[in-house]
């Protein structure tokens, strides 16, 4: 949104976005929590509750309330799609991936973003970053706690052009 | 000189708009709609060359010098002073300090009046606050033990008096009300509530933030003994803020900064400070923005406020309408155009309003999206978050249309209907 | 583009002249010769343009806003505070606070810092120290019980080290002091005693006011833990200065102020507080003068702040020349330009100050004449008031022949006789 | 000197005036004092001492120590020559009358300056009104604080361009 000229609307919500954010996954109660994080963009109000069960270092689930906006929510839902099945340390590497790819970056060869590639094009709406960005610091930050043995964590999303 | 003559019943925004450099600039291939005011106001070009205009030929540091520059830069920096005060219907331009802004005014009560108050003492505030009238208050009651009461709103977004009279009591300080709220756009009923406050004397403090450039605000008439707002709302620069304050009362207070200028004697282990407004004006204030917004006052002035009001009613009466007529739309506060300042704050159940503004933008269409600093207000609303429209003097509308233009694709780019075409 | 080439080992000074628009006005018929820069630098026309253009490009509130202007001027605002810090050796712009100039500046450390002293605590400050580097102490040690310490000066007007050393002790909490003094222009040895002051565990404060604008100055070089200064000493606009503090510090420090953008959470009741630096940021913030300071910036590091040095250096050795080849006037500071900054004060023992500069100002020439907010150091060195030349990188050796004139010009029209001709 | 044109220094610095500086009258102390007042300029340093010896309600001396500039001597000097001999309300009713010459006024009709009225021409040098006014202004306190049973008085000569 930098540039002064046209900017393609359909860049940020891809079909596939627009989708997620009508039948969000991830809603679904967990039968067992074993990590919990909050996360609020103060900036905007978009405001995550995020749960998830482990399996040992493995994610079992995840599930994510909340309300945002329509990239929030996308990228919440995307994210309960994506994470269980994978170690905790598989996602945290994913959450980092996603951060440097908001932030300009590029998907890194070989990695598979699932339906995460669909919020690309976000990163050209500096503005909305955090939006995408706060339930995966949110994830971060509940793996964060847990191992360091807490239950609860508060995240915040980073404040947009912070310094 | 903008407007058609002294004092004219009506002006036409188009007019006043092309003396907004930044109103000619393109967003995204589109004419900027700027309809973001009550956050911050653009400036006219008189504005610019009056900040040009100091700078080139009288900036130097007041009050200290004996030389030709300082001395005709502390004469216009202190003729704004009294500038601010006719504006506002302060009798004494002593009463009259500058600060950064609004936030920063409240502050200065909150802390240096909040001093007298202890345990047992209450503060009486509204649901409708902006954070710059709550925080500072918030503050004090953790430092001092004070007890902070709120006067409830209705589902018009208007105060509720009666539970404010049952609220008052001896106990209650002070009273610190916004005269219109950055949200609903609800003028409050301030003199009146200032008049039942002096019954159980406390002190009453007005957020003028968004009042004084809107309306016609008399600070004597009002009946109140703070009165605090910002010049970068009311089309001057940032950076620049007002308290306006009984003299008595400021008098009586202590400055929270000490430094230059704002003393009298100086020891190294002594001071003792300079007569009001001065000694709460510690350091270099900020001058060419002070300066500058006479010209501001000038425009305010020479429109009059009266037509300034009318212009924004009938505005909002035809946003209030056209958003009405796309059916479906949450609108917050008052009805009536005529009870509410220029703002619209709206919501629509199935499009968040960051996605709202967002595709807004693209349409060249400028509002803001969240809580407005009012996050207490968004609770009781039991909203996330809503869109706001607000006015200038330069919107006309042209502008109303392309913002309901801009909703109606963002609604079909959603895939939401709307009960009209 | 100012400067013959980037970091130019030298640049001419008439040449910058003619960006200072200011200084082609006259002043009582003559050619302004503007010797109060320690007051307040000029501002250069890029300045100027910054400012306008910030107005009608991308004018709109900061941190806010999902709209494309409020973006621009948030991306905007926060490339300064990263200016900012490199100008200044910051390696973490989080640690840069904007506030309203360094007074400010200094009143934050001292009232939030100061917290966390109690009786017995000592401050340690210097008797040269600027009124708002005192005032702020003395406030903070009614208020808890602190004692403040003085190191004197010699009769050089330089700090007697030997005395610090003694006064330095396991209860010296806070060392404050100047890099450089707006009278004697001594340049403090801070970073030999910011180590000093760090192994007896206190935090120190440096009052960069006269330093930043003049001297190549390295926060993390120096060693300190907080550093305060104002844009408008430094060619940039009124109404902007600065605290760069250690990041760890600054986050174990309280806010003074609470309202809109410090927060993260705000409930009626409750509130809790934004990152570094937001939460000391509160109201909206001097947007366009911040932008526009990104001017001034480019303008030193252009220039090199090592050829700025020189300049001042080689201008005030031919000043101190001039002004000791009229005989009979007292010069106040370190004899050797070297030893010190831009600025000479002196005083005829025969002329009050204050006639002095009401002479020079008819000649054009504007000096600053008074206590130069030091009224304790005034006291040391035994004067009710000095007058005082100081100079900036647009000054030339013809506006010291010019001062030089206007004080034989005085001297004869006060029947005073010199021992030059 | 806010007309941006030439100024003339003889206006402000009238031989009478250099004179004054040169030899201050009213320097001798007094063999009893009945008011005392301190006079400051924060500005630029000018202090006053001003100590009263009166005879009934007639003021029978002055001495007027302390440093300022030319001006403020100059006044001082003066104001130690013309008011002995006048009772307290006559030496209040020239303080008035000087403070309103100061600010833009004129000498009433019938009223007899004396040297004072070399003075006038500080009026054309806004910054320079308060040196003037100070001696006399610490005057008005003396006898104000006298009147009030108080010996002792604190004066500060106003702030240029206040409010
Ligand atoms: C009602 C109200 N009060 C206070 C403020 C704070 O103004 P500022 O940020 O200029 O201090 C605002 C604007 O944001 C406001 O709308
Ligand atoms: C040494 C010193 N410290 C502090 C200040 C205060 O600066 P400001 O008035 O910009 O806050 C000044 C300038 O007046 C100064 O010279």
């Amino acid at each position: 949104m930098s540039e002064h000229g046209e900017v393609n609307l359909d860049e940020l919500y891809r079909e596939v976005v627009l989708d997620h954010h009508r039948h969000p996954r991830g809603r679904h109660p967990l039968p067992r929590v074993d990590a919990r994080a909050h996360g609020f963009n103060p900036v905007c109000g978009d405001e995550v509750e995020l749960a998830v069960a482990l399996d040992g270092e493995r994610i079992a689930g995840v599930e994510i309330q909340g309300h945002g906006c329509a990239i929030c929510t996308a990228s919440g839902s995307m994210m309960a799609e994506l994470v269980p099945g994978r170690s905790v340390g598989e996602a945290e590497a994913q959450v980092e991936t996603f951060r440097s790819v908001m932030h300009g970056g590029t998907w890194p060869t070989g990695s598979d973003p699932g339906d995460l590639e669909a919020l690309e094009g976000v990163k050209h709406f500096p503005v909305r970053v955090k939006c995408a960005l706060l339930p995966w610091v949110t994830l971060r930050d509940a793996l964060r706690a847990w191992r360091q043995g807490h239950a609860q964590a508060e995240t915040t999303s980073e404040e947009e052009g912070a310094p | 000189m903008l407007a058609p003559s002294p004092q004219a019943s009506s002006f036409d925004p188009k007019v006043l708009a092309a003396h907004f450099p930044i109103l000619s600039r393109t967003v995204h291939g589109r004419r900027l709609v700027y309809l973001d005011n009550a956050a911050t106001t653009q400036k006219p070009d008189t504005v610019l060359a009056a900040l040009a205009r100091y700078y080139t030929t009288l900036n130097a540091n007041v009050h200290r010098g004996v030389h030709t520059l300082a001395e005709e830069a502390t004469a216009a920096f202190e003729f704004t002073r009294r500038r601010v005060a006719r504006f506002v219907g302060a009798p004494d331009p002593r009463g009259v300090i500058m600060t950064r802004n609004a936030t920063e005014a409240l502050n200065l009560v909150a802390r240096s009046w909040g001093e007298r108050l202890s345990v047992g003492d209450e503060v009486l505030l509204t649901e409708m606050e902006h954070h710059s009238n709550l925080v500072p208050w918030i503050m004090l009651a953790r430092q001092r033990g004070v007890a902070l009461r709120h006067v409830p709103i209705d589902d018009n977004g208007r105060l509720n008096l009666r539970v404010f009279a049952q609220l008052l009591s001896p106990r209650t300080r002070i009273v610190a009300v916004t005269a219109m709220s950055n949200v609903l756009g609800t003028i409050n009923p301030v003199a009146e509530m200032a008049e039942a406050a002096r019954r159980v004397g406390a002190v009453v403090v007005v957020d003028g933030a968004q009042a004084v450039p809107h309306l016609q605000v008399d600070f004597a008439a009002l009946g109140c003994d703070f009165l605090a707002f910002s010049a970068h709302k009311m089309y001057g620069p940032t950076g620049l803020g007002f308290l306006v304050g009984r003299p008595e009362l400021l008098e009586m207070m202590q400055p929270l900064y000490g430094g230059g200028e704002m003393i009298r004697e100086v020891r190294l282990d002594y001071a003792s400070w300079n007569d009001i407004p001065y000694k709460f004006e510690a350091g270099t204030p900020n001058i060419a923005d002070a300066v500058a917004f006479t010209a501001a006052l000038d425009l305010l002035e020479e429109l009059g406020m009266d037509a300034v009001r009318r212009h924004e009613v009938e505005l909002t009466g035809y946003a209030l309408e056209r958003l009405a007529s796309l059916g479906g739309l949450e609108i917050h506060g008052p009805r009536d155009a005529s009870e509410r300042g220029g703002l619209v704050s709206f919501a629509d159940p199935q499009i968040h309003p960051h996605d709202l503004a967002t595709i807004l933008d693209t349409h060249g269409v400028a509002v803001r999206a969240g809580h407005h600093c009012a996050q207490p207000l968004m609770r009781r609303l039991g909203v996330p978050a809503t869109a706001r429209a607000s006015f200038a003097i330069y919107n006309h509308r042209d502008d109303v249309d392309a913002l309901v233009e801009g909703l109606r694709h963002a609604r079909a780019y959603f895939g939401v209907g709307g009960a009209a075409s």
